[in-house]
């Protein structure tokens, strides 16, 4: 192979280019994380649409939801972030546009118990007041 | 090896101890483990390293071998064949050592539970010190996740 | 005087506090070279009091006592050929020939490297000091020779003396920029620094000769490993950037800082500007390129001396 | 000569993935090479069996979380194929915006990886800086940075408006000059010409023994590209080369990776400006009928093939993946053979290996 200064000194255009180029690095851990709008994080719910109807509890890929009926009014939605996929897929069953997600990135923990949220949870006195 | 921590005297200790705790926040050294992810995860770990979150800041090298790391970080749901390399790892790191769970699968299985070859979760191998859910993670939230260790320590 | 000399300035308080400058500005203008931030100021002695404070893992058939005492011996030598590089023109001792002491207390880290890995019954620490070995026969040839060139052109082997000659004519760089090229290139080797960190190259040998070590010896060959960073620059910015007659009216100190910078420089761009070579890619580089070109430029001193 | 076994993996710096190579040395030259997979064997595909069709989607886009999206896509199209479902052009042609983006990203990815395994630190830290300019497009465009999940059965999760389309384009623009100068440095940079040139070398002829596909085969003189020649819409009517070499060694893998990420871009841009009008999903019936369908794409490491059966419940009776990983490993033991020590890396990050594609 032909010996050229070029190969060898190949670099340093690049490298002064990029010293001159303005830093990309985040400022994160010392600032506040800037998360894009439309980022699929966490999941919540508007509970007052919720119906119970289970069809995010059927499609999630990863056993995220849980739902504890009792009857027909009474039951609970459980969000576990732990095992959630943060997929979407809920968002995308829901008939009544209850569940969604948010640009937020789910919280690190010590005990995964802390992280269980109840997202909706249904008693037939509120049922009443709303209708 | 007699640990040589417990020859020194208590006095000294109790003036030293509050420097130490400062050097092992500022230099988490991170050993990095997949124990049967998606690539996911580890492209992210991988990622913080690189210019747009660059780690060294914070002092986190990703260090090559397991008895210079003081942060284990694992990813994956701990398949049947790697949990004996995973509690290898773990062994020969030197303590004091910490482990971090990144990933839903790692947290708890994830999209993999009930899965045949997995033993869904780090927590079911070895103990976990921070979980830090997500799939993938953000390397944000693998930053916090690290940041909410090093608060604890 | 002479025990502030050994401690203090320019002994080993001196050289520890350069140490961590030296590495923290080494990681610092790698970072930047590379689009990133880099470490705070304060990382490389957290990193020292951090490996100080864990636990000493010793692997199972590995050598105790050899073990604990390869790393302080590198650290000695190292320490004790600092003795003999001056800082800014003072040094703790000085006498005829120290140059030659100088250069066999720095290659002994090399040799405890190499046995850094035999004692640790690691594959990685056997294949990593086996290739530092192979390395040192190929950086240390043309090193010793390019060295050899200001010592020859000054005629003398004392440092001082060669830093005095410079002082009145000009700085060994301009007349022997080939020397000056072929010192640095040895240095990266002698450091085992990107792009020559063969013997520690962490995708091929994990840790190299130091993957089973943990803990206090850990932080004792980093310690060594910075140090030696040192005196390399120091001993090539004195024989080769030595007191030049256009500068005399400055403070000396900061002088030599600022050169010693130019060379920290030099070095930590090699490493961001090349890949790591291959072992026998280096040993022909070495014995082809480093070596004769060496030779050339000690042939060239000898005639400028007539 | 005595040899030395040295265990690479299933935890070394230059495997991302838990995989075990037992390399028999000779100094510092290999001279018997054996492989253990099965680290990340998750039982993807017996899981696919308890899960319904749309589980299933999210499920395989974790086969592998660098290539996610071309393996939720290939899914998908089989089970379409099996609904008899016509997916909408405007569908289609965000899917393969998705897939060629995944490919920029992948190859900028690994880039930076076969930089950083040859002690080239400054080349890992720029790929990796140019390629979050395609995740921030990514995860613009459907929320995920690496796993997209912008697959439903029957189209596109995500459709995009003008507005972003402009934005898109001028982010291609910068990423375009980016590519550029790792190209040269991959073309001009010597260092690293001089560590990945005649390393690993496959003959035309051992590509076509071992059935290799992807970059690694186009780098062996193979002219195979699914996209071009499925001549399936999208791909029918955009223009772009296939970048083909004959040296077959890592450097020529290199190169062919890079020069397509190159097209890649273009095709982004293409895809970008001929986006027909009109919906991007189709009503799609929740239980599949009973049969069998095969799909295939061309995935940044090479040909992806789904084979999926139905039998009619809401469950597939049987889901088979076939990832291009798995055809570029068994080459490795001939590439392996009399490597020195130091190549081993080159060559195990050349041929771009995807342990979690393989095991699933």
């Amino acid at each position: 192979m032909p010996f050229r200064v070029r190969s060898l000194i190949y670099m340093v255009p690049q490298i002064i280019r990029s010293l001159r180029a303005p830093s990309i690095t985040v400022r994160f851990p010392f600032a506040p994380a800037v998360i894009p709008e439309g980022y699929r994080g966490v999941v919540k719910v508007h509970a007052e649409l919720c119906r119970g109807c289970s069809l995010c509890v059927r499609d999630c890929p990863a056993a995220a939801l849980e739902l504890h009926r009792e009857n027909r009014e009474t039951y609970r939605l459980i969000y576990h972030p732990e095992r959630c996929a943060y997929c979407g897929q809920c968002e995308l069953s829901c008939n009544f546009g209850a569940i969604y997600q948010v640009n937020e990135i789910s919280r690190s923990t010590l005990h995964l118990s802390e992280l269980e949220t109840v997202l909706v949870d249904r008693k037939p006195e509120e049922e009443d007041s709303e209708g | 090896m007699v640990d040589a921590r417990s020859t020194i005297p208590n006095a000294v200790k109790r003036w030293t101890a509050p420097v130490v705790r400062w050097a092992r926040r500022k230099s988490p050294w991170v050993l990095h483990f997949n124990s049967g992810g998606c690539n996911g995860c580890d492209i992210e770990i991988l990622d913080l390293l690189t210019p747009r979150y660059d780690m060294e800041r914070l002092g986190i090298l990703k260090e090559a071998a397991p008895r210079h790391a003081d942060v284990l970080v694992c990813t994956g749901p701990v398949t049947r064949q790697s949990r004996d390399r995973l509690l290898r790892i773990y062994e020969q790191m030197a303590a004091p050592k910490w482990v971090v769970a990144v990933g839903s699968c790692s947290c708890s299985g994830g999209v993999f539970h009930g899965g045949y070859n997995i033993h869904g979760g780090i927590d079911k191998v070895l103990p976990v010190n921070v979980y830090v859910p997500g799939c993938p993670c953000r390397p944000e939230a693998i930053v916090a996740g690290i940041a909410q260790l090093l608060g604890e320590i | 005087m002479v025990p502030f000399r050994l401690l203090v300035y320019p002994g080993f308080l001196f050289l520890f506090f350069c140490a961590m400058l030296f590495s923290w500005l080494d990681r610092r203008i790698i970072a930047r070279v590379q689009g990133r931030v880099g470490p705070p100021w304060y990382q490389p002695l957290a990193d020292f009091i951090k490996l100080l404070t864990k636990e000493d893992v010793l692997t199972t058939g590995a050598h105790a006592l050899a073990s604990s005492v390869l790393p302080m011996v590198s650290l000695v030598s190292v320490l004790t050929a600092a003795l003999y590089v001056p800082v800014a023109g003072v040094s703790a001792d000085s006498f005829d020939g120290d140059l030659i002491v100088v250069l066999f207390l720095l290659s002994m880290p090399a040799l405890t490297y190499f046995l850094a890995g035999w004692v640790s019954v690691g594959v990685y620490s056997i294949i990593g000091g086996h290739r530092s070995l192979l390395q040192y026969f190929s950086y240390e040839v043309p090193f010793l020779i390019a060295l050899a060139g200001p010592a020859v052109l000054s005629g003398s082997w004392r440092i001082a003396d060669i830093i005095a000659y410079q002082g009145h004519t000009i700085w060994g760089a301009l007349t022997q920029p080939l020397g000056f090229l072929l010192a640095v290139v040895g240095l990266i080797g002698k450091l085992k620094r990107d792009p020559l960190d063969i013997p520690k190259a962490k995708s091929e040998v994990v840790g190299g000769p130091l993957t089973e070590f943990s803990g206090r010896k850990l932080a004792l060959w980093h310690l060594a490993l910075d140090m030696q960073t040192v005196v390399g620059i120091f001993l090539l910015v004195n024989l080769f950037l030595g007191g030049s007659r256009f500068l005399t009216g400055l403070p000396a100190f900061p002088v030599f800082a600022l050169k010693a910078l130019g060379v920290l420089l030099m070095l930590s761009l090699a490493s961001a500007l090349y890949a790591r070579l291959r072992i026998d890619q280096l040993a022909t580089l070495g014995s082809r390129w480093l070596a004769p070109l060496a030779l050339l430029q000690v042939a060239v001193v000898l005639w400028m001396r007539g | 000569m005595t040899k030395t076994t040295v265990p690479i993996g299933p935890q070394h710096p230059l495997l991302k993935e838990p995989m075990s190579f037992q390399l028999g040395l000779e100094g510092e030259r290999v001279a018997e090479s054996a492989m253990r997979i099965g680290y990340v064997h998750r039982g993807i595909e017996r899981l696919c069996q308890e899960r319904s069709y749309v589980q299933n989607i999210y499920l395989l886009e974790r086969v592998c979380g660098i290539c996610s999206h071309v393996h939720a896509t290939t899914y998908s199209r089989a089970v379409e194929a099996l609904m008899g479902v016509e997916v909408p052009p405007r569908g289609v042609y965000l899917r393969a915006l998705m897939c060629e983006f995944e490919r920029i990203h992948s190859h900028l990815l690994w880039l930076g990886v076969i930089a950083r395994n040859i002690g080239f630190d400054t080349i890992f830290n720029y790929a990796w800086r140019d390629r979050e300019i395609v995740l921030d497009i990514m995860e613009d465009l459907s929320g995920g940075r690496v796993s997209h999940a912008a697959n439903t059965l029957g189209g596109s999760r995500f459709d995009l408006t003008d507005e972003h389309r402009d934005k898109i384009l001028e982010q291609l623009q910068i990423m375009d000059a980016q590519i550029q100068l790792l190209l040269g440095a991959v073309e001009h940079e010597r260092t690293l010409r001089e560590r990945t040139r005649g390393i690993g070398k496959l003959t035309l002829e051992q590509i076509h023994r071992y059935c290799v596909v992807g970059p690694v085969a186009r780098a062996s003189g193979l002219d195979i590209d699914l996209r071009r020649d499925r001549h399936e819409a999208p791909y029918d009517r955009l223009e772009f080369a296939v970048p083909v070499h004959t040296d077959g060694d890592v450097w020529a893998r290199t190169l062919v990776r890079v020069q397509e990420a190159v097209e890649s871009v273009s095709l982004c841009r293409q895809i970008l400006n001929s986006l027909p009008e009109g919906p991007v999903t189709t009503r799609v019936p929740r239980r599949v009928p009973a049969g069998e369908a095969i799909s295939r794409s061309e995935a940044p490491r090479g040909e992806v093939i789904y084979y999926v059966r139905s039998d009619g419940s809401d469950k597939p009776a049987r889901v088979k993946v076939r990832t291009p990983t798995l055809t570029a490993l068994v080459t490795l033991s001939e590439q392996l053979a009399d490597v020195q020590m130091a190549d081993v890396s080159v060559v195990l990050s050349g041929v771009d290996l995807c342990i979690a594609c393989a095991d699933r």
